[in-house]
C-alpha cells in the first residue's frame, strides 16, 4: 500500500476494486478463521485485506496500493529507522494486546532515539485458523496506538502459515522517525554524576502476561503498561536538550538488562537504589510466588532517562505532571567511567551486583 | 507483604547491625558461618549483607542448593526420559538448564522433548490426569520443605486413580549432610545458619544432635533480611558464650517438632536410603527413595531406560565450594568459561548456587 | 529450592485454601495443615500450605529489634 | 542497532563488550541450536548477537547499537517504505534460501517504486531448536544479497518461539528508498498503447520451492530465480524516464495476478500472447506433472516494466543487455480502458481470461 | 514437451480450423456438441477454442467432473472422519475445497485437521506406512482413469499388511450417465467428445452401445488443443454424413478395448454399484464399491462416524448445468455470491468445473 | 480428475519406472502395464503409467493435419 502523507486519501472513498465479488458479504460467507489461501497473494488475500486489514489500520483505497508506500514532504536529513517483532503468548492479555503492543513498541524505539515517529509498517504472520474475529480486534488496538501516538501506518504484509508452525498471530513493526532538532541521544552518552529516571511502575507487563498464561493459575489485577512514549519524550526533550543523554525503553529483559546495556555502552558504573525502585504491591506479590525479580520483567510503557543532575528533579518533575509519567521516580546513579558495572544499594544498606538477565526468567521454586 | 515487608525494615537493620558490631567489637578472631541453605546463599547476596557486617565475621555457603547437589546421573536420567516420544517431564524450573553429561532439559526441549515448567507437583498430576496418552514424570528433587509436596502428588495421584503419573526421585535431607561435613577436619565452621523451611517442616529439634555431638551452635533462621542479622547476632552471641545450642530465630513459623502432618506425609510415602551429593559423594541415609507401596509412581521402577555414561565437567572446584572450603572467586572458571548461560559445575546452575548467586549479586 | 511466600487465606473450599498477596491470588494444598481459617496466614511452598504463621511469634521477633532500636543502636 | 551511513564502524573493530565470557568459545559451547533463552533479551540474546548476527550482517559494534538505527545525510523530500516477511518452507531450496530472498524481496519492492534502496531492517522469528548452521547460512546469504544490491542493513530484531510455535526461521525485511528523480512509478499509470515487459522466465522460483518440498518426489534442476533488481531498474528509469509507467514484481500470485491488480489499479485492459510468455521447458514440465499454471507461480527475480510502446523496443534491448535481463520479453499490451480485465491470446489464436489466483494453487490431478 | 508440444501447434491448428469452417460453411443449423470430460472442459476455456470454432458449432460440458458430481454427503463424511483426533485424510488436492453442508476439508484443517495432498495414492499407502498411530483415510474420487490407481494403492496396502490405510469410496464410471443423459428429452446433444484417459481404460469399444442405441455420433478425443479440433472435425463430419458411430482421434493412447491389466484391477478390487450424481440424482450402475475381500480398506465399513444432515446449498443450477442445459452465466450466483474462493455449488469448486472454468477462462 | 502427462521411461527398477519431461523426474508405477522398456513414453496419471503411447499412431494423427495445411487450409 501506499499513501502521500499530504495528501491522505479520504476515509470515506470505499475500495475501489473491479465487481461486487469484492465486497463484505462473501468475506463473512465462510471465513470465521483465518485459511491458508488468504496468504497465497490472490482472491483470498486481496479479500482480507480489502475487507479487513485496510480498513481498520489505514483506509488507503486499493488504486494506491504499490509495493512500497511513499512519503512525501521529508524535511530532515536524518531519519531514525527501527523493527521489532511481537511474538506474545496469549496475544490478548489484561490491558492489551499483541496489536498496541507492536505499534507502542516501535513508537517507542524510534522515540528513544530522540525522532519523531512518522509512519509505521505492519507485517502480518498469521497462523492458519485464526479465528477473525481475534485479528479485528488487534488490528483494531494497532489503529487506536497509532492514532493515539499520531503515526501513520502507511504500508504493510500478510502471511499465513500452516496450523502449528506459527503461534495465532507475529507482528512485525518498522518504523521510520524523523528528527526535529539536533540532539543525539545515543547509549553511549551517560556521564558520572548523571540521574536515572523512570516514569513509573516496573516490571507491569511482563506480569500480566505471565499471570494470564495457561497454567500457573495466577488471579491478579496487574495489566500491562503498554503505551505510547513519543509525547513524553517530546515534552522532555523540547524542555531539558541536550541535558537528556540517554532514553531507553527497558523491555525483554527488564530494567537490569538495559541499564547494564547502558553502562557497557558508556563505560561507566551505575547504581540504583532499592527503596527508590517503583514496583506495585501486586507485581512484587506475583513475582514472590513465582521467584522472580522484577528488575528483569519486561515494561512495555517505560523509559529509562539518564539526565544531567541538575536537570534531573525539574525532568521528574515533568514527567510525573504527564499522563505517562505520574508515578516516575530518580531510582539511581551514574557513579563513574569504569567498565561498565552495575551495582544496586538494597534497601537495608547493602550492594548488590546487577547483572544481564542470563536466559529467561523461569517461574522457580529454588 | 505482610509478614515479608516487615521483616525488611532499614532502619530496626541499622540497628541489629549496630547490635552486632558492638558485639565483636573487641574479638579478635573470626567467626565463621555456614549457611546451608541455598536460598540463604541468595538471600545473602540479594540484600547485599555480606559487605554490612564487620570483618570478624565471615559467612560461608554449604551444599544446601538441592539443584547443585543432585548427581549428574540423575540429570541424565531425566534427559534420556525426556527423549521418549510419549513423556512429558514435568519440573519446577530451577532443574531445566542443569546440565547433564551432554545435554539439558532445555537443549532437549529445543529438539522437540516435552518439557513443562509447574509452580507445584499438584499441577504435575493435573497435566497427566489431562493428557491421559502422555507419562507424565515429575523431577522429584528437592530436601524436606519440598519432598512432602511430591509426596502429596503421589497420595493425590493414587487418589485420582491416575496410571501416567510418575516421579524421578532424588529427594535429599538436611541435618545428616551437615553432620558429615563437619566431621571434616579441614572444615572449621563456628555456627551454622539453619535453613529455614526445611525447618518447618522437621523442627528446631532436629539439628539437636548435630550441636550437642560436634559442639557447634545452631540457630534456625528466616530468609528475611532482618531475619538473617538476627540469626547471626544468635550465633555469634553463642561463639562469644561458648555454648552450642540449637536456638529458634524464626519462631513464627518453625515448631520445635515441625510440620507433624508433613512429616507423616513424608513417611508415608518415602524412605530413607543412602545417596550421592554432588561435589560430596555417597552420604548414608541422607536421601528418601519412593516406599515399595507406592512404586507404581516410580519412574525409575515402572519406566526402563537408558542413560549414557556419566560425564563430569573438568576443572570445576563444586566439590569444595560445596563444602565450604573455597569461594567461587578462587575458580579458575568462574566468569570464564563458567557462567549462568553457560554454567560448567553444578553451583553455576541452580539461581540459589553458591557460584550463580555471587555472579549474579556479587559486587567485585 | 525453598522459596515460599507468606499469603492470607481468603477462601477454604475441600482442603484447598485460595490465598492472597497483595491482590494476587493462588490456591494452595490444605494437606499438610489442620485447623487452618480464613484469615490466617499460611506460607505457601509449591502450592502447598506448609505452616501457619504464629503473628505473636512475629510480632516477638520484631519487638527484639525495636528494642535495639530504641536503645539507640544504628541511629546515624 | 545503529549506524551512520556516512561513517560505517570500521569492519575491523570487535564488539566491544565487557569481559570475555561474551567471546565465540561460549556461543559454541553447547548451542549448536537456538534456545528459548537465545530469544530473553539477556546474555544469551546478546551473545547471539554479538558471536553471530551482528558480525555476519552488519558488523556494526556493539557500543553503537541503540533502539533505533540512525541514517544520516538524507537528501530526499520523498521516501519509498516498504515490508515484506518471508514464511517459506523449506528455508533452503536450488538457488538461494529464505536469507536472500528477505533481502531481494524488499530490495525489488523499493526499486518497483522507482527508489534507490537506502536500508534494510532485519526482524527474525526463531523457532526453538533451529539448527545454528542453518541459521548462520541463511544471514551469510542475507549479507551476501545485501552487498550486492548495495543496501545497508542497518537494524534489526531477533526473537525465538518455543519448539512447534514457528518453522524454522520467519524473516520480515522492511526497507527505505530514496528518490533520485521526479518520476512517479505507479500501479495505476499503465496507459492504452503500453507494452508490457517481463525481464525473464516465469514461475523459477515457486517451482523450485515446490519441487524442493517433502513428499512431492519431483527431481528437476530448478533454481530460484531471486535476485535482486534495483540495479536494472536504475538503468531503466535512467534511460527511458518517464516512458516506464508501471513497475512491479510479479511474486506470490504470479505474473497473472499481478497483471490483474495492475489492470484494476489502472483501469485499463490487458492482452497477453501466450507464445511470447518465457517459460522454460523444465518448470513448463514440472507445472504439466502437477497441474499448475506457470502464470500463478511466484518469481522472486523479475520485474513487470509497462512501458511506453515507442520505447518498448529499446527498453527490451536494454533489458536484455543486462544480467537481470537476459531472457527478457515483451509479452502483451495494454489495449483499453476498461474495468480491468486481463486476457491472454492463445498460442492457437484463441482468448481468455485471467483472473487472480484464487487459493492457494494447489497440486492436483484433474 | 514430447507428445504434447506437438498437438498444440499454431499452423496445425489453423488448418484444423479452416477444415472445420469448410466443413460447415453452408450448414444452417447449429451442432451440439457435449463434451463430458471435465478435463475437456478446461481445455477448451485454457486454448479458447470456443470463439474459435464457427457459430454452427456449440459446446456444452457435461458431468465430467467427478470432483463436482461427488454428493454432498461424501463431503460431509470426509468432514466427519478428518474431525477424528487420529485420522489423516490424504487427497488429490481437488478436493479439499469442496464445500461440504456446513464445512470444507480445508476449513477443517483451518481448526487442526491433519490434511495431507498426496500426488499419488502410493504416496499416501507410505504416509499411512510411516505413520503407523495414524489413521490415514484416502479420499477415493473419480472415473475408470484414476480409479485403477486407488485400487492399486489397496493392493499395495494389503502386500504391505498395512492395518491403518483406508479408502473412502465414491468412484464413478463413464459411459452409464452418458446413457443417461441422452434419454431425457430435454437434451439436444447431437454428439459426444469422449473422454481422453478414461477411454484409455476402458476402450474406445466401451462406447458402442450409446452410439447404436442413441443414434449419437461419439469421437474419444485427446485434451490437446490439436486433438480437441480433430475431435469436433470428425463428430462435424458425422453429423454432415448422418453417421452415429464410436471413432478415436486418440489413437496414440486409446485402444479399441482399453489397458486390460487396468480393468483388471479395477475388477478386483470394486464392483459396480448404483451411485448418487450430484446435480443429477440417482443412477444405477454407475458406481463402484469395493469389495468384500477388501472390506478392511474401506474406511466406511472400519470406521464408523456421524455425519451432519446434508444441506444443498440454495440457488445453485449445477444440476441443469451437469446436464448441459444451461450455462454458467445463466445462474444468478455465478461471479457475485458463488466464486472459485467462495463456491456456492459444486461446479465451482473444482478447477475442472463448469463454473469454475468460466469463471477463470471465460472472456465476456 | 484425469490429468495425465506423456513422459519418458529412463530407468526401470522392480515394477517401477523414473520418468522423465523436459527435465523433470518422478517415479510411476508399472502396475498397470506390461512390456515397457527405458525410452518408451507413457502417460503417468496420480503416480501411475496408464498406458503407453504410440509413436505411429501420434505420426499418422499429426499426418492429418499436415495434410489440411499443404492442402492450404487456415493459410492468411
Ligand atoms: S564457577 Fe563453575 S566451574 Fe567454578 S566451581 Fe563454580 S560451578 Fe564449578
Ligand atoms: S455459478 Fe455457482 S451457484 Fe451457479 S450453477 Fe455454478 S456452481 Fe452453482
Ligand atoms: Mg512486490
Ligand atoms: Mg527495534
Ligand atoms: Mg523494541
Ligand atoms: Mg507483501
Ligand atoms: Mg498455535
Ligand atoms: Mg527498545
Ligand atoms: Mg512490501
Ligand atoms: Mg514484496
Ligand atoms: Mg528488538
Ligand atoms: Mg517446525
Amino acid at each position: 500500500m501506499g499513501v502521500m502523507l499530504d495528501n491522505p486519501p479520504s476515509p470515506q472513498s470505499p475500495p475501489s476494486r473491479g465487481g461486487e465479488v469484492f465486497f463484505a458479504k462473501e468475506l463473512k460467507l465462510n471465513t470465521d478463521v483465518i485459511l491458508l489461501g488468504h496468504g497465497s497473494g490472490g482472491k483470498l488475500s486481496h479479500q482480507l485485506l480489502d475487507e479487513l486489514i485496510i480498513p481498520t489500520l489505514s483506509q488507503v483505497a486499493q488504486s494506491d496500493q504499490n509495493d512500497a508506500a511513499i512519503l512525501e514532504g521529508i524535511d530532515s536529513t536524518r531519519l531514525a529507522f527501527t523493527t521489532d517483532s511481537y511474538v506474545v503468548d496469549p496475544i490478548i492479555f489484561p490491558g492489551g494486546n499483541i496489536g498496541d503492543l507492536a505499534i507502542n513498541g516501535t513508537v517507542n524505539d524510534l522515540a528513544m532515539s530522540g525522532a519523531r515517529p512518522l509512519a509505521i509498517s505492519v507485517g502480518l504472520i498469521l497462523e492458519e485458523g485464526l479465528a477473525l474475529a481475534e485479528l479485528r480486534e488487534v488490528l483494531q488496538a494497532m489503529k487506536a496506538a497509532a492514532d493515539k501516538a499520531q503515526v501513520k501506518i502507511v504500508t504493510g504484509d500478510t502471511k499465513v502459515v500452516p496450523r502449528g508452525k506459527g503461534d495465532k498471530i507475529f507482528i512485525n513493526t518498522s518504523g521510520i522517525g524523523v528528527f526535529d532538532h539536533d540532539l543525539k541521544i545515543l547509549g553511549n552518552a551517560a556521564k558520572p554524576g548523571d540521574k536515572i529516571l523512570i516514569n513509573g511502575s516496573i516490571g507491569d507487563h511482563g506480569m500480566a502476561v505471565l499471570a494470564s498464561r495457561e497454567g500457573l493459575d495466577l488471579q491478579s489485577d496487574i495489566a500491562t503498561d503498554s503505551m505510547a512514549l513519543n509525547h513524553l519524550v517530546t515534552k522532555l526533550l523540547a524542555e531539558f536538550g541536550e541535558n537528556v543523554h540517554v532514553l531507553r525503553d527497558p523491555t525483554r529483559g527488564g530494567v537490569a538488562t538495559t541499564l547494564k546495556e547502558i553502562a557497557l555502552q558508556s563505560q561507566v558504573d551505575i547504581c540504583l537504589q532499592e527503596t527508590e525502585l517503583p514496583i506495585t504491591q501486586t507485581v512484587a506479590g506475583a513475582c514472590s510466588i513465582l521467584g522472580l525479580d522484577p528488575l528483569f520483567v519486561a515494561n512495555e510503557g517505560k523509559l529509562l532517562a539518564i539526565i544531567d543532575a541538575e536537570k534531573a528533579d525539574a525532568a521528574l518533575a515533568l514527567m510525573r505532571s504527564q499522563p505517562e509519567g505520574g508515578g516516575a521516580a530518580i531510582i539511581g546513579d551514574v557513579v563513574e567511567k569504569s567498565s561498565g558495572r552495575v551495582m544496586m544499594q538494597t534497601a537495608i544498606g547493602g550492594m548488590r551486583a546487577i547483572e544481564m538477565l542470563a536466559g529467561e526468567q523461569l517461574p522457580r521454586i529454588c | 507483604m505482610k509478614y515479608a515487608g516487615e521483616f525488611r525494615d532499614p532502619a530496626l537493620a541499622k540497628a541489629m547491625l549496630a547490635t552486632i558490631e558492638k558485639q565483636v567489637a573487641d574479638y579478635p578472631g573470626v567467626i565463621t558461618l555456614m549457611e546451608v541453605c541455598g536460598t540463604h546463599t541468595m538471600s545473602i547476596y540479594q540484600h547485599g549483607i555480606r559487605n554490612l557486617l564487620p570483618k570478624q565475621i565471615r559467612l560461608i555457603s554449604g551444599p544446601g542448593c538441592p539443584v547443585c547437589v543432585t548427581p549428574i546421573e540423575y540429570v541424565d536420567k531425566a534427559v534420556a526420559y525426556a527423549r521418549q516420544a510419549d513423556v512429558v517431564i514435568a519440573t519446577f524450573g530451577d532443574m531445566v538448564r542443569v546440565p547433564g553429561s551432554s545435554s539439558s532439559l532445555l537443549r532437549e526441549q529445543a529438539s522437540g522433548a516435552q518439557i513443562k515448567i509447574v509452580y507445584s507437583p499438584l499441577d504435575a498430576v493435573a497435566l497427566a490426569e489431562k493428557n491421559p496418552e502422555k507419562i507424565v514424570i515429575f523431577l522429584g528433587v528437592g530436601f524436606e520443605t519440598t519432598a512432602p509436596t511430591i509426596a502429596g502428588s503421589i497420595v493425590e495421584a493414587k487418589k485420582r486413580g491416575l496410571k501416567n503419573y510418575f516421579v524421578l526421585c532424588a529427594h535429599k535431607t538436611m541435618p545428616t549432610p551437615m553432620a558429615a561435613l563437619t566431621s571434616d577436619p579441614e572444615l572449621q565452621v563456628d555456627g551454622y545458619i539453619c535453613p529455614a523451611h526445611v525447618s518447618a517442616v522437621i523442627g528446631a529439634e532436629a539439628y539437636k544432635p548435630l550441636a550437642e555431638q560436634f559442639k557447634v551452635p545452631c540457630v534456625v533462621t528466616g530468609f528475611e533480611p532482618l531475619d538473617m542479622l538476627r540469626g547471626v547476632q544468635m550465633l555469634v552471641q553463642q561463639v562469644l558464650d561458648g555454648r552450642a545450642e540449637v536456638e529458634n530465630e524464626y519462631q513464627r513459623i518453625v515448631k520445635p517438632q515441625g510440620n507433624a502432618k508433613a512429616q507423616a506425609l513424608l513417611a508415608d510415602v518415602f524412605e530413607l536410603c543412602d545417596t550421592g551429593w554432588r561435589g560430596i559423594g555417597m552420604i548414608p541415609g541422607s536421601g528418601l527413595r519412593i516406599r515399595d507401596e507406592f512404586a507404581e509412581f516410580d519412574a525409575e521402577k515402572q519406566i526402563p531406560v537408558e542413560v549414557e555414561e556419566p560425564k563430569e565437567h573438568e576443572g570445576c572446584l563444586c566439590g569444595e565450594i560445596l563444602k565450604g572450603k573455597v569461594t567461587p572467586k578462587d575458580c579458575p572458571l568462574f566468569r570464564t568459561a563458567c557462567t549462568p548461560e553457560n554454567p560448567v559445575g553444578a553451583c553455576m546452575v541452580s539461581s540459589e548456587g553458591t557460584c550463580a548467586a555471587e555472579y549474579k549479586y556479587g559486587t567485585d | 529450592m525453598c522459596l515460599a511466600v507468606p499469603m492470607k487465606v481468603v477462601e477454604i473450599e475441600e482442603g484447598t485454601a485460595v490465598c492472597e498477596i497483595d491482590g494476587v491470588r493462588r490456591e494452595g494444598s490444605l494437606m499438610m495443615l489442620d485447623d487452618v481459617a480464613v484469615g490466617d496466614y499460611v506460607l505457601l511452598h509449591a502450592g502447598f500450605a506448609i505452616e501457619k504463621i504464629d503473628p505473636e511469634e512475629a510480632e516477638k521477633t520484631l519487638q527484639v529489634f525495636r528494642e535495639a532500636l530504641d536503645a539507640g543502636l544504628g541511629a546515624e
